[in-house]
């Protein structure tokens, strides 16, 4: 009795369509990929001056280059003389847009402002140690100054620069340290916190409790990871927050602290329920040897069940790092986000993942802040990344050796 | 050395026990008759009762090495084995008894030397002798050739016995005032051919035991 | 002086009433094989001495346990102390995923024990009663799950003869080895009755019959009959013992 | 060793015993603690809040005063929009993993991408879905975008949770099935699939509970700040509970006033997970006191 023609067509049907969902997981990663070097790349295609603007110095004055740090500083007052930056001993003599009119009546500029590429010639001419961020229209073909040229924004910079204000004028400072050392204090915080916390419940329910008290926590724990970030985000800010501000008495209690606080209380159900997990798959009679022999529970539990369930235990505090790294929404509410390299744990600080929900509205697509946040986009996929198949490698090696 | 083999061991040390005890009772027997010694006899008969103890206890153990080791190939045709010789021992045991009862009951106190001569009662006792010893050491040793050597001396015992009854019936011609001992020699002739008999079924299960091969019911002479 | 005795003992999960009326004695340098269908309480009876039951919540326990005249149960009773004294076979190799010498060291550690020569002889000892120590005794360090499943299991015996126990609770020792290393476990059964007293759950009857001295047959959480082995398997009082252990049961 | 210092041993095991159970019950206890501390602070700040007005009607007064309606609905749009998407694609790749594709490097290396798809920070979502569902795609901030996004996200839960559903049916169904002439598919459809389905919906339910939380990817995809209107099409933006609790506690136009409103929100929040919560629980009794049954 063979299958009729079209019910064999329909089965090969179905197992196209079947093989196609089964890849739609790893397209949908490469199409992360793409899509977020796509938009981030072209940052380091870019200058950190302003778009549409330049900058102008004398034509005597013996710099060519400046690097964004050095633009920021001298705009700053915090490097006055050219001698700094590889010129002459000359005092700076800042020059913006608006000064123009200071400098200048109106009938000079004229009505149209069709006086002003003349003006800002003569002007650069004249004053040895001016630099002058104006727009790139006013530069005619006898300018008579020079137009100082910047580097691109380099890989190693952004990586290491200590400043981050991707808005700042007239040189963007992305530099993202802060924020990956941010992201590490307040993960590193929230380890330290959930970590031990997390391991003492996993172990108290999977080999202490009685098992209705079992019964009883484990939903509870569940329900503690149903709770969306944005309500334990809220919770931080009314209550952790304040908290924190009058006990250690500070200025404001948006710190690194409060979310440590509430990312340990987020990570708790996956440590909690990955560790137990391992810790459960613990073979009964390994535990039975143990107390035939005269030892203690607890002697049992430090002596054979966590060295047994010490890779599953691994993962679960490795996971646990990657869910406080990643999350955004509870942290952005509670940190304070102060882009500076934090000092200790009761200081503002901002993460890579606040940073992004916080500024990408307010960036222009394409712009350079926007590439500079899929840049950190793609930097934390590639963190979840590691720590995803630093997990697979620990709990394929538990399998091979457990067998 | 496991467990199972010092179980065989201790089997076979009360095998030997027994075997020894019954060679001693025929051996007795022998001398009974030809010296009329009722002393003997009354030994023999106590005797008995050791062999039946032994017995008992042979078949207790074989019973529970089958049932508590489940013996198997070699292991289990030396139960039988023993199991078997163990029969055949006690009823050679039975038979010594049987001889050394007609002496005590014997109103007489002394039997015509010559009854016993043309009986031939001392070649076919020592014979028989032999063979009971002759199939011990077959078992000692584990050497069936011994065993099978044991099958040609029952010939002698048979023939004695065939033309007994000729002999037994000339003798009373002769000696008519004999003829209660007569008959009585001619059934002791017949219960050392019997042992002989017995003999020959243990060196058959010795060689089952040793070689597996079964000679019951065939002709021996060509083994 | 019994080594072991139980009179009525009865053990209750919940409701279920898996122990019912036991009472049994078990004589110093003997070896007891507890035989009967699965789920017949034999192992539970057995899990009695070293009071294993004790991990499963709700176990009621009524009756009398007494090793070494010592009533188990009662509340001065150090369970630890019990069962360095009453040492435990489990029925699957369950080493330690630590090295053969630190499985063998583990009781000993746990109790306290920190003179190092000690423990290394102990070990050593230990290997040897255990007939394992011309198989391991160049890898002391390897992990012992490098060695075959009969050898994990003398393994495990060795770590329970450390601690010096005075009776070995086996159950099932056998049940997942080939018949060469039941054999060896068989022989070493044997060898230890000199100085232990043995209590062995079995399913094979063979095996009972084979290493036991006495055998007792349970029956759904009743004791049947209990007796010398050599009598339990040549003439049963018990209708039910012979049609169990003549494979014609139920 | 002597008896006195045996008995100083066991005092001591005791006693290092009782310290650390102790001690692992007390962090239990505090870790289920702070779950009722923060449902307990929620509940008591917001229940005041919820009125029938507070459910139906649209914000006022700088989203000081009113409702949250339109938030509600956006986010059920937001639920049943992703829902659409990832339910469906979700079980036919849970099937293909479990049942089709052939034991081996495919299946690995399909698992390991659902993984770290499951890894993926809800922001890194955010982006992607901005980059390709907004801008590449033109799609602008609208619903579509939005449940695009959230249900990439929840696919990886979707895919694993059918997995596992589909693993925990014992292989002699299946089995007995083929012997009897059927088909892959037939077996799949008539007998693997109605054994796992209780365990497959079970875990919708609890997928459905991540979606309604969810602030970070729906915040260029979708959110409106505010947006007092229900949508008309796909392509409309909404406002949605998450987002609208973070405006009204972070950056609403009159903080202070718009806490009472943020308690409500946030309570309303907590309501639609925990009811999700129950009903998978109670799904879960429900079909397991079935199964015992037959």
């Amino acid at each position: 009795m063979a299958k009729p023609f079209h019910k064999k067509l329909f089965e090969k049907i179905i197992e196209g369509i079947l093989t196609l969902s089964g890849s739609i997981t790893s397209l949908a990663v490469i199409l992360i990929v793409i899509f977020l070097f796509k938009e981030g790349l072209g940052l380091f295609n870019q200058s950190p001056i302003a778009k549409g603007f330049v900058l102008v110095v004398n034509k005597n004055n013996p710099v060519n280059t400046l690097d964004a740090k050095s633009i920021k500083n001298i705009f700053d007052h915090e490097i006055t003389n050219w001698k700094k930056v590889g010129g002459e001993r000359d005092t700076i003599i800042l020059f913006y847009l608006d000064d123009i009119n200071s400098i200048y009546t109106e009938e000079q500029i004229g009505q149209n402002l069709e006086n002003l590429p003349t003006l800002f010639s003569n002007l650069t001419d004249s004053i040895s140690g001016i630099i002058a961020f104006i727009p790139k229209t006013y530069i005619n073909s006898d300018f008579k100054g020079k137009v100082i040229t910047t580097d691109n924004i380099k890989v190693s910079k952004f990586l290491s620069g200590k400043e981050w204000f991707p808005t700042a004028e007239p040189a963007a400072q992305v530099g993202i340290l802060p924020l990956i050392l941010g992201t590490l204090w307040v993960s590193i915080g929230a380890i330290l916190l959930s970590l031990p916390l997390g391991l003492a419940v996993s172990i108290y329910l999977a080999e202490i409790a009685h098992p209705r008290v079992r019964n009883t926590f484990k939903p509870i724990i569940e329900l503690l990871a149903g709770i969306p970030s944005v309500v334990y985000g809220f919770f931080g800010l009314v209550v952790i927050v304040p908290l924190i501000q009058s006990v250690f008495n500070l200025p404001v209690g948006e710190t690194a602290l409060a979310g440590s606080i509430i990312l340990a209380i987020m990570a708790l159900p996956t440590i909690i329920t990955i560790a137990e997990d391992s810790i459960r798959t613990t073979p009964r009679s390994m535990k039975e040897a143990s107390l035939a022999l005269g030892a203690s529970r607890w002697q049992t539990i430090y002596k054979i069940v966590i060295p047994y369930s010490i890779s599953g235990i691994t993962a679960a505090a490795i996971l646990g790092i990657g869910r406080a790294i990643g999350e955004t929404m509870a942290v952005l509410m509670v940190t304070g986000n102060a882009a500076s390299i934090p000092h200790s744990f009761l200081e503002p600080v901002r993460t890579i993942p606040a940073t992004i929900a916080a500024e990408l509205g307010e960036s222009s697509q394409g712009g350079m802040h926007y590439q500079a946040l899929f840049i950190l986009g793609s930097i934390l996929f590639v963190i979840t990344l590691i720590v995803n198949l630093t997990v697979e490698y620990i709990s394929s090696k538990q399998k091979l050796a457990k067998r | 050395m496991t467990h199972l083999d010092n179980e065989f061991i201790k089997l076979r040390m009360q095998l030997f026990e027994m075997w020894s005890l019954v060679i001693s009772q025929v051996e007795m027997s022998r001398e009974a008759l030809l010296n009329f010694d009722k002393g003997a006899a009354s030994e023999i008969t106590f005797k008995e009762k050791m062999v039946d103890s032994y017995e008992l206890k042979v078949d207790r153990d074989c019973e529970n090495l089958i049932a508590l080791n489940t013996p198997v190939a070699t292991d289990l045709r030396f139960v039988l084995a023993v199991l078997k010789i163990n029969t055949d021992l006690e009823r050679i045991g039975d038979f010594a008894r049987g001889i050394a009862r007609f002496i005590k009951k014997c109103p007489k106190d002394n039997l015509n030397p010559e009854l016993l001569k043309v009986c031939q009662i001392d070649e076919l006792m020592k014979n028989a002798i032999e063979m009971l010893t002759d199939a011990k050491k077959a078992l000692e040793y584990e050497n069936s050739r011994m065993a099978i050597s044991i099958f040609s001396h029952d010939d002698f015992l048979d023939d004695v016995h065939k033309h007994s009854n000729k002999i037994i019936a000339e003798y009373i011609k002769s000696h008519p005032d004999e003829i209660e001992e007569a008959l009585n020699l001619y059934s002791i002739i017949r219960k050392i051919e019997r042992i002989g008999d017995h003999c020959n079924n243990i060196a058959e299960e010795i060689v089952f035991y040793l070689e597996a091969k079964v000679l019951k019911h065939s002709n021996k002479k060509k083994v | 002086m019994a080594k072991i005795e139980t009179v009525d003992a009865n053990l209750y999960y919940g409701d279920f009433h898996a122990l019912k009326n036991i009472s049994m004695k078990m004589e110093e340098n003997t070896v007891t094989a507890l035989i009967g269908p699965s789920g017949c309480g034999k192992s539970t009876y057995l899990r009695l001495f070293n009071r294993m039951n004790d991990l499963i919540d709700s176990t009621q326990i009524s009756g009398q346990i007494l090793v070494d005249s010592e009533d188990i149960y009662s509340k001065n009773i150090n369970v630890d102390e019990l069962r360095m004294k009453v040492g435990m076979v489990f029925q699957k190799p369950n080493p330690f995923p630590k090295s053969i010498f630190e499985n063998v060291a583990y009781g000993l550690r746990v109790n306290g024990e920190k003179n190092k020569t000690y423990i290394t002889d102990k070990v050593y000892e230990s290997l040897r009663q255990a007939a394992l120590w011309d198989e391991v005794s160049d890898k002391m360090n390897k992990s012992a799950f490098e060695l075959s499943g009969g050898q994990q299991q003398r393994l495990c015996i060795a770590r329970a003869l450390a601690i010096s126990p005075s009776v070995i609770l086996m159950d099932e020792p056998a049940s997942a080895l080939d018949p060469i290393s039941t054999a060896k476990i068989e022989e070493l059964i044997h060898e230890l009755k000199k100085q232990y007293t043995i209590v062995i759950v079995t399913h094979n009857m063979q095996q009972a019959s084979r290493v036991s001295d006495f055998t007792g047959f349970f029956y759904l959480g009743e004791l049947v009959e209990h007796g010398a082995t050599a009598k339990i398997f040549t003439q049963p009082n018990n209708k039910q013992t012979e049609n169990y252990i003549t494979g014609r049961f139920g | 060793m002597t008896l006195e210092r045996r008995k100083e041993l066991e005092r001591s095991k005791k006693r290092s015993e009782k310290i650390a159970f102790g001690t692992f019950r007390a962090m239990s206890l505090l870790v289920v603690g702070i779950l009722f501390v923060i449902l307990g602070f929620i509940i008591i700040k917001g229940i005041s809040v919820i009125s029938w007005d507070f459910i139906t009607k649209m914000p006022e007064d700088g989203m000081t005063k009113g409702g949250i309606y339109p938030a509600i609905i956006g986010t059920f749009c937001l639920i049943g929009g992703s829902m659409i998407f990832s339910f469906p694609i979700g079980v036919l790749s849970g099937i293909y993993i479990n049942e089709y594709a052939s034991n081996g490097l495919v299946v690995r290396f399909i698992r390991l991408m659902t993984n770290n798809l499951a890894g993926i920070p809800s922001i890194v979502f955010g982006l992607f879905g901005m980059s390709l569902f907004v801008n590449t795609l033109g799609f602008g901030d609208s619903i579509i975008a939005g449940s695009l996004t959230l249900g990439l996200m929840t696919l990886p839960i979707v895919i694993r949770t059918t997995e596992e559903a589909l693993k925990s049916v014992d292989n002699s169904f299946r089995q007995g099935s083929y012997a009897l002439g059927a088909t892959k598919l037939q077996t799949i459809r008539r007998v693997t699939l109605p054994i796992a389905y209780p365990n497959i919906i079970t875990g919708l339910i609890l997928s459905i509970g991540r979606v309604s939380g969810e602030t970070a990817p729906i915040l260029f995809t979708v959110a409106a700040y505010f947006l007092p209107k229900l949508p008309h099409s796909i392509f409309d933006q909404v406002m949605a509970l998450p987002y609208h609790l973070y405006v009204l506690a972070t950056s609403g136009t009159n903080i202070e006033e718009s806490r009472p409103m943020a308690y409500g929100t946030a309570l309303v929040l907590i309501m639609i997970v925990l009811f999700l919560n129950l009903i998978a629980n109670a799904l879960r009794k429900y079909f397991s006191k079935k199964v015992k049954m037959n």
